[in-house]
């Protein structure tokens, strides 16, 4: 079951690069993003797992609680990964306004 | 700091009397003058006078460093980009050197000036070698001695170069082969080249390098002999040189141009500048009795054991006289272009006579002491040997002898002559290429950027 | 007691499971977003309001009056969401232009044009 | 055109996965043998050290305050710097909200979800959530008075400067809380050893200052949030504003 | 039987996916999805009784009143027009 | 002196300016100063109160968050307080105090700094990168008005949103792999990990802080950033924000790969080599003279890693060092050229002749700062140099010291290039010059840090906390035993 | 807050605190205290607006009308009855091996005055059987109404259907 979870966690992680190396969209590197952190959330949660754990809310009824320390961390990158993604956005509109688009290899007004 | 020895004091002294004439020479006006020329001349002096004091590589290096970039305020008012060369090409060296230094320095301990590892011995000649204008590493000094103000030409001659000299006298404590071959390679590429310019200043400035190759050829030997003979050289050298410049300087003043084909009346309208030039040149050239004539001996003879070096700097001096030669008698006496050539357009001034006298005294009395004074290890007679003065006269006559047979052959040619410095152009068009296309690769996609940081990451995990 | 509210809820769950899937095989079926809303929004509160009846008196069984109070609470307020949201959906899709298939009478169409004037 | 596009998606599609493998290559999956390390403690001391029947607001307000006070200052960031990308223009605001219906029995559904809101915050403690998820959903009423009533509504009714308001005095009662903490118990965010109460487990009024906290936090996350969909909205409404993206 | 229920509701969400997909327009979806939070919201629910434990209901309000701000939101940006095709 | 004050005072700062925008607008700008003046105060004050390790909360130091302060961490306190201090001080006279939205995220993004350098949690630093990269991220962005200013902040945004979630990863397997997050308990159980997962967790933290120090692969946000920022701002992220993120490059990477083998500081040494002779290439191209200062911060960036991958007490040294002299100095470069940039309306180089006619002053102090770059002795940017030449030496690492040397002559090359303009003769004048006094009164002193940092190695106390700063950090084993008592 | 809106002011408190207390799913005293406060605090911030003025000021009418306590107890069986009947016909229709559905939308004139009573009625309407609200026209009370399947009886049989609905409503509010 364990491996099944990580597994999972690095597929969703490897998509969310895909997305970000393939697509040209700037949402959808975006969305890439919170999958990569999605990915790396659920591989945080899943080192919690206790086998036949219950929620580690007190009383702890029926048996061996969870890890609870991934869960308050997954708490925090949630939160800083949401803040992230909001200000991502702002900055995608700020950038249609700029340039009318939001193609990625379009907007590329600084280089060299 | 330790206390400083006699090389030290010597090389102190030098520097203190290359710049008193150089900026007699300039002889500023007013305050604002004074700050514009004078004080980096002084400046100058001071820090050559730290490096000449430095302990330590590290503080040789700060102080050659220091004296260069104060030279280079000077050379900027000459030229520009001249400047801009000059700089980079001694920071490169200096940044060899400090490269050297660091390599044989642990941390804390700095490495004192003196001989280093056989295996640094290479890094700390080339980092030297492009202040002392070794072969190849030459390549910024003809355009700098020609193209900066005279008074900073006469410094750079008489004293900047001589403190890659010094380094080289510090860090040489035993014979070395390879060093010798460049110097006489550098004494007869100099004189090779000096034959074929028809700009005064660069002409001095190619003498410049073909006498420095004397003084690297004599303290290539890494006997005392040629350790006192290459000290001797370097002061004599600054003087006449210094001397030279300081002439060429003032035809250039008098006629607003240094090119040999223009000038060629200055014989009559000033005799004294002419005068003053015949004591520095004949010096150059080794007439008896003359500082360079005392000093070419002395290297010569600790040069003895080593034939072909000896025949080398035979017909580097030969060359040396056939230009001195062209010099005299085109910037003096045979008027080429110009013919109709309209007087004088300025006076040197009397400031810059001062200078030139004080030169000439000088070299005039380097000359002559040691034929009274034990100035050198092998005394007066040495000089006097008949031995000696057949040397001495060898090329002197020979020279002179070629110049008159065949005039035609030495007469100032028009265009320039290839040389290291020309190369450098297309060398860095060739470098600017790749990085062109370094630039381009910052095409400002960012998806490309990232794929980039994950490839690198992948190395990174492949190479942990 | 406590069996008998094992027993409904049994029922409840079942019914509801039904009723979901029905209602989702609606929307899968259904020709136009109108209809399939009507799928969505009843068949599937039903279903719902059903499973969660069924997940209410399964906490009665067990003696957890606040589990059944707060699945209640839930039941109600999908209750009371749902609708909303379907009519805002439907609303918006024929404000957009989204033309309903096959209707007979569309009674509505001329008083969003003049909307739209 | 179409084949470089192919290469670029192979090229992508290999490094993601190399990527991935080395990951995969990298994830130690050792028999369960227990909680160890600062876990255990979390697990087995909450009761003792905090009060809290909640071990993850306990951890999260507690044990690794700091943690949170950073986190919150994420998001007050992101706020303040969405209001400032935004900032600098009159945007015409929209009054423009869904139907009548919507309106009106959102009228009815708001004091409830406000109310849901605060039992989420004031439970922090007890049962999950806390203060994060309590001013989310808090911050949902606003977005849906943006969505629902139009962002003019929304103005009129909670004014930005309201927010800015509440925002920060949320945040610095956390900073002050912690201080207090610092003051009394000789660390910053003390919570028992600084004499706040323990109470009993499982009590509205225990914990010490985790309750606290929380409800700092609530105000920081539910007033920052809204704030930030605001400034979002705004500009989206604004008529004179070309049309988003397409997606 | 709640284990089979919950199956059952996966299922139906699965099933229910499929429109999410195909959907040929937006509103299809916007709706597909709203059927699927709304299962969702059961499917959370009843794992509460299937863990014996009620944080799980909890877990179904929130997620309740945070689908129902989606659908909403997403009806509006669609009905005045700016969520094009 | 609780260490927390120095991050709990800009954060105070942060959360009240909106409190006194909405009630007593007046006070905006007094509190600024304030405020400036006070996390400036307790900074150094937290400095020079010696080394100590608090618990957050009072815990033991497994269980809480530990706030660390030894004489790593002071250094770059120091710094921060110089650098935020002399950016606040630019900023007041170039924005005023209107933006004070602008004053909230440097607030934020200083105290965030204090939390990188303090904190002594694995898990916590990450939480202060992210609120320090997104104060950095709107910073950049600052006014939103410039499409460069917006186009750098969003690419900034992605390229920091990638390297924490790097960092992050890092941490997962970390956290994994032992179940700890406190630093010092880490460095003694993370050796323990499998091969695997310490190389996971080594190559994802290195390139993470690698994107956020603007290290090679991730160097791309950097030049864009710092051209586009307003002026305080470009001073701020080349003097302070790299530095930071290089201070726990140094931290992390000696505390916990440390005596896992040579390996790390392999890439270290290869990765800033290739940094350093890019940014030289780069900037040796640039026409835009804020972008040619945005690439020689890359090559100093590289400088400062091949310091640390020297990895030696030595090599530390040096990277502190020179993390204080270039903040001095590419501090003052970034102000002057944003003075002289406003002056002709251009960053272009060639637009800027003649402009030592106008600010000598100026001018002057931008060779004087361009001169430390570059290194030319004996300035305080040499003195780093030669130390950092020293320490390569003995690693035996000739290569990037060779390119440290060669990345001195293209340096000076490309300053040359700008002083020589700012010399030459002007075609037109310009239509007006506004003063600066508070700009010019921060870059004489930044010039007067300089110089007094070049004496750094003949003055005893500085010299020898250098040298304490190296032989601490290079073993982590004084930071281990004061952490856990 | 007048005389008249004592009694949904009570009605809404209550309603608030019961909730307040499934919520919290304890009944101590000091989750009941803070109850109290919070419910004030809840309705101090929502009265204004949502009750007691309105968001939308073009308004004729009480915004609330005054319920009938004993029908209002009795409407949610009747409306769970409704519920399960509605879901019971669209599954049938979901179900059947062949759709064939006539929609219309149609619009239905409702004699409610109160604008509340009516967005009631409206949300009713979309959950009780083949009708869904598309929109209403307030001032005029109108409803305009999507049928699934006009079937046998045509508009007429929706309309009644309607009808039906809008009679509970009135019979709900005085």
């Amino acid at each position: 079951m364990l491996p099944i979870s990580y597994g999972t966690a690095i597929i969703v992680f490897c998509i969310g690069l895909y997305t970000i190396l393939s697509k040209r969209n700037l949402f959808k590197t975006v969305i890439g993003l919170s999958l990569m952190e999605g990915g790396v959330l659920m591989l945080i949660t899943s080192s919690g797992y206790v086998p036949g754990g219950v929620p580690a809310l007190l009383p702890f009824a029926g048996g061996e609680p969870v890890n609870p320390l991934p869960h308050s961390f997954t708490l925090t990158a949630i939160v800083i990964g949401a803040a992230d993604v909001a200000l991502a956005l702002a900055f995608i509109i700020k950038i249609h306004r700029r340039y009318g688009t939001v193609d990625i290899d379009k907007i590329r007004g600084l280089r060299g | 700091m330790t206390r400083p020895d006699s090389l030290s004091l010597i090389m102190i002294a030098l520097a203190l009397f290359m710049t008193v004439a150089s900026s007699l020479f300039a002889g500023a006006k007013g305050k604002e003058a004074f700050w514009r020329d004078l004080a980096p001349l002084w400046l100058f002096c001071l820090f050559a006078c730290l490096t000449a004091l430095a302990s330590t590589w590290l503080s040789f290096i700060i102080g050659l460093e220091l004296s260069t970039l104060s030279l280079f305020t000077v050379i900027r008012r000459g030229d520009e980009a001249t400047s801009r060369l000059y700089l980079l090409a001694q920071l490169s060296g200096a940044s060899v050197l400090l490269f050297a230094t660091a390599l044989g320095s642990s941390f804390g301990g700095n490495l004192p000036l003196g001989p280093v590892s056989e295996k640094l011995f290479p890094l700390f000649v080339i980092g030297l070698g492009v202040k002392a204008a070794l072969p190849g590493l030459h390549f910024w000094l003809p355009r700098t001695h020609s193209q900066a103000p005279t008074e900073s030409s006469a410094l750079l001659s008489g004293y900047a170069v001589k403190m890659g000299i010094y380094g080289l006298l510090r860090l040489v404590d035993g014979p070395s082969p390879p060093l010798l071959l460049l110097g006489i390679v550098m004494a007869l590429y100099g004189v090779v080249q000096a034959l074929l310019q028809h700009d005064a200043k660069r002409l001095l400035a190619y003498h410049t390098i073909s006498q420095l190759g004397f003084i690297v050829a004599a303290l290539s030997t890494g006997t005392p002999l040629g350790r006192t003979a290459a000290l001797f050289h370097v002061v004599a050298h600054a003087l006449f040189k210094g001397l030279l410049f300081l002439s060429a300087g003032s035809l250039e003043k008098l006629y607003g141009s240094r090119d040999l084909n223009q000038l060629g009346r200055a014989g009559r309208d000033a005799p004294l500048l002419f005068g003053l030039f015949l004591v520095g040149a004949s010096a150059i050239a080794g007439c008896p009795f003359t500082s360079g004539y005392a000093a070419k001996i002395v290297i010569k003879s600790a040069l003895a054991d080593q034939g072909q070096a000896v025949l080398g700097l035979q017909l580097a001096g030969l060359g040396t006289t056939l230009s001195f030669c062209k010099f005299g008698c085109y910037g003096f006496f045979r008027s080429l272009g110009n013919k109709k050539g309209g007087s004088p357009s300025g006076s040197p001034g009397k400031n810059a006579y001062a200078a030139m006298g004080l030169l000439a005294l000088a070299t005039i009395f380097l000359g002559i002491t040691p034929l009274f004074l034990p100035l050198l290890p092998l005394g007066a007679k040495a000089l006097l040997a008949p031995q000696a003065l057949v040397d001495g006269l060898i090329p002197l006559v020979g020279g002179a002898a070629l110049f008159a047979l065949f005039p035609r052959l030495f007469r100032p040619r028009q265009g320039d002559v290839a040389d290291v410095e020309n190369a450098l152009v297309p060398a860095g068009r060739l470098l600017l290429r790749p990085l062109a296309f370094l630039r381009r690769s910052h095409t400002g996609r960012l998806r490309t950027y990232i794929a980039l940081i994950v490839a690198a990451l992948i190395a990174i995990f492949h190479s942990l | 007691m406590s069996a008998m509210f094992f027993g409904l809820s049994t029922v409840f769950m079942a019914a509801g499971l039904f009723f979901a899937f029905a209602s989702v095989v609606g929307v899968i079926r259904f020709p136009d977003v109108y209809t399939r809303l009507h799928a969505s929004t009843k068949a599937l509160s039903g279903g719902a309001m059903m499973i969660l009846a069924g997940t209410a008196f399964r906490a009665a069984a067990t003696g957890n009056w606040p589990a059944m109070v707060k699945t209640l609470l839930i039941a109600a307020f999908l209750l009371a969401t749902n609708p909303l949201a379907s009519h805002a959906i439907a609303r918006a899709c024929y404000h957009h232009g989204i033309v309903p298939k096959g209707t007979v009478i569309d009674e509505y169409a001329e008083t969003v044009r003049g909307d739209r004037s | 055109m179409k084949s470089p596009r192919n290469l670029q998606r192979l090229g992508a599609l290999a490094l993601s996965l190399a990527l991935g493998w080395w990951l995969w290559q990298g994830v130690t999956i050792s028999p369960f043998q227990g909680i160890t390390g600062p876990a255990a403690r979390y697990i087995h001391g909450t009761a003792r050290d905090t009060g809290a029947a909640n071990v993850v607001a306990a951890i999260l307000f507690d044990y690794r305050g700091f943690d949170t006070l950073g986190e919150a200052s994420v998001i007050y960031t992101t706020v303040c710097g969405v209001a400032l990308l935004f900032a600098k223009r009159r945007y015409r605001r929209s009054s423009h909200g869904l139907s009548f219906i919507v309106k009106r029995s959102m009228a009815l559904l708001v004091p409830f979800i406000l109310l849901y809101a605060s039992s989420i915050i004031v439970m922090g403690h007890l049962s999950p959530g806390g203060g994060f998820q309590g001013g989310s959903v808090m911050a949902t009423v606003t977005i849906l008075f943006c969505v629902i009533y139009g962002s003019s509504f929304e103005a009129a009714r909670v004014s930005p400067k309201v927010k800015e308001t509440i925002e920060s005095s949320g945040a610095l009662l956390f900073v002050l809380i912690g201080l207090v903490g610092l003051v009394t118990g000789g660390a910053f965010l003390t919570n028992i050893a600084a004499g706040f109460p323990r109470g009993t487990m499982g009590q509205l009024f225990s914990g010490g200052t985790i309750p606290l906290l929380n409800i700092a936090v609530g105000m920081k996350v539910g007033a920052g949030l809204s704030t930030l969909f605001y400034s979002m909205v705004k500009i989206l409404e604004d008529p004179t504003e070309s049309s988003p993206p397409e997606v | 039987m709640t284990a089979f229920v919950l199956w059952g509701l996966l299922l139906t969400a699965a099933v229910g996916f499929w429109r999410v997909i195909v959907g040929p327009t937006i509103p299809d979806r916007i709706v597909a999805a709203d059927t699927l939070a709304t299962i969702l919201t059961t499917f959370i629910a009843l794992l509460a009784v299937y863990f014996e434990n009620a944080v799980f209901l909890d877990i179904a309000l929130a997620f309740a009143v945070l689908s129902f701000a989606d659908v909403l939101i997403m009806a509006k940006y669609f009905e005045h027009g700016e969520l094009h095709r | 002196m609780n260490p927390v004050l120095a991050i709990v005072a800009p954060f105070l700062a942060a959360f009240t300016i909106p409190l006194f925008f909405v009630f007593r607008k007046r006070w905006i700008g007094s509190s600024i100063v304030l405020f400036g003046i006070l996390s400036a105060l307790l900074s150094l004050f937290v400095a020079a109160g010696g080394e100590r390790a608090v618990v957050m909360g009072g815990w033991n130091p497994e269980v809480g968050i530990t706030l660390v302060v030894d004489s790593l961490s002071t250094a770059f306190l120091i710094l921060a307080a110089l650098g935020f201090s002399a950016s606040l001080s630019a900023a007041t006279e170039a924005f005023g105090y209107g933006p004070w939205r602008f004053y909230v995220l440097f607030f934020l993004s200083w105290a965030a700094t204090n939390g990188i350098i303090l904190t002594g949690d694995l898990f916590n630093l990450f939480v202060f990168f992210e609120i320090f990269s997104v104060a950095a991220y709107l910073v950049v962005a600052y006014p939103p008005r410039s499409w460069q200013a917006i186009e750098a902040g969003f690419k900034y945004l992605i390229f920091g949103t990638v390297g924490a979630l790097f960092l992050l990863i890092g941490i997962a397997y970390a956290f994994m792999a032992t179940g700890q997050l406190n630093m010092a308990i880490l460095a003694r159980v993370l050796p323990r990990a499998p091969e695997t997962t310490l190389s996971v967790v080594i190559g994802c933290l290195v390139v993470g802080l690698f994107i956020k120090s603007g290290t090679v692969p991730g160097h791309f946000w950097l030049p864009d950033a710092h051209s586009s920022a307003q002026t305080p701002v470009s001073a701020l992220l080349s003097g302070v924000f790299v530095k930071v993120s290089l201070y726990a490059l140094i931290r992390l990477t000696f505390l916990l790969f440390g005596n896992a083998d040579g390996r790390v500081f392999f890439v270290l040494l290869l990765f800033g080599t290739v940094t350093l002779c890019l940014g030289h290439l780069m900037a040796f191209q640039q026409e835009d003279i804020k972008r040619l200062l945005a690439y020689s911060t890359v090559a100093q960036v590289g400088t400062i890693v091949i310091a640390i991958g020297c990895a030696s007490a030595g090599g530390i040294a040096a990277a502190v060092y020179h993390a204080f002299n270039h903040m001095a100095a590419k501090m003052g470069l970034f102000l002057v050229a944003g003075v002289l940039a406003e002056d002709r309306a251009s960053r272009d180089i060639a637009q800027m002749r003649g402009l030592f006619r106008h600010r000598p002053l100026f001018v002057l102090a931008f060779c004087l700062f361009a001169a430390s770059i570059a290194g030319i002795p004996p300035l305080n940017g040499f003195m780093s140099k030669w130390f950092l030449l020293v320490a390569a030496a003995e690693r035996g690492a000739l290569i990037p010291a060779a390119a440290v040397v060669a990345g001195t002559v293209l340096s000076a090359a490309y300053y040359l290039r700008a002083i020589t303009a700012f010399f030459s003769p002007a075609e037109t004048e310009p239509p007006h010059l506004r003063p600066h006094p508070v700009t010019g009164a921060i870059v004489m002193l930044l010039a007067l840090l300089g110089l007094v940092l070049a004496l750094a190695p003949y003055i005893d106390p500085l010299r020898e906390g250098l040298l304490a700063v190296g032989s601490d950090t290079s073993s982590g084993a004084r930071y281990i035993g004061r952490v856990l008592q | 807050m007048g005389n008249s809106s004592l009694k949904p002011l009570a009605l809404l408190a209550t309603a608030l605190f019961c909730v307040w207390i499934a919520t919290t799913g304890r009944a101590d005293i000091p989750f009941l205290l803070t109850g109290i406060v919070v419910v004030f605090a809840v309705i101090r911030a929502t009265w204004a607006t949502f009750f007691a003025g309105a968001h939308d000021f073009s308004h004729r009418g009480r915004p609330w009308p005054a319920f009938r306590l004993l029908p209002l107890l009795s409407y949610p069986f009747f409306f769970l009855l409704e519920l399960v009947s509605a879901t019971w016909q669209v599954a049938l229709v979901a179900l059947q091996p062949r759709i064939d559905l006539h929609p219309a939308i149609i619009r239905v004139d409702s004699r409610i005055q109160n604008r509340t009573a009516l967005v009631l009625l409206a949300n009713e309407i979309t959950l009780t059987p083949g009708t869904l609200t598309i929109d209403a026209d307030i001032p005029r009370q109108g409803l305009y109404i999507h049928a699934l399947d006009l079937g046998k009886d045509g508009i007429d049989g929706v309309k009644g259907q309607i009808r039906r609905l809008e009679h509970r409503m009135e019979g709900l509010i005085r």
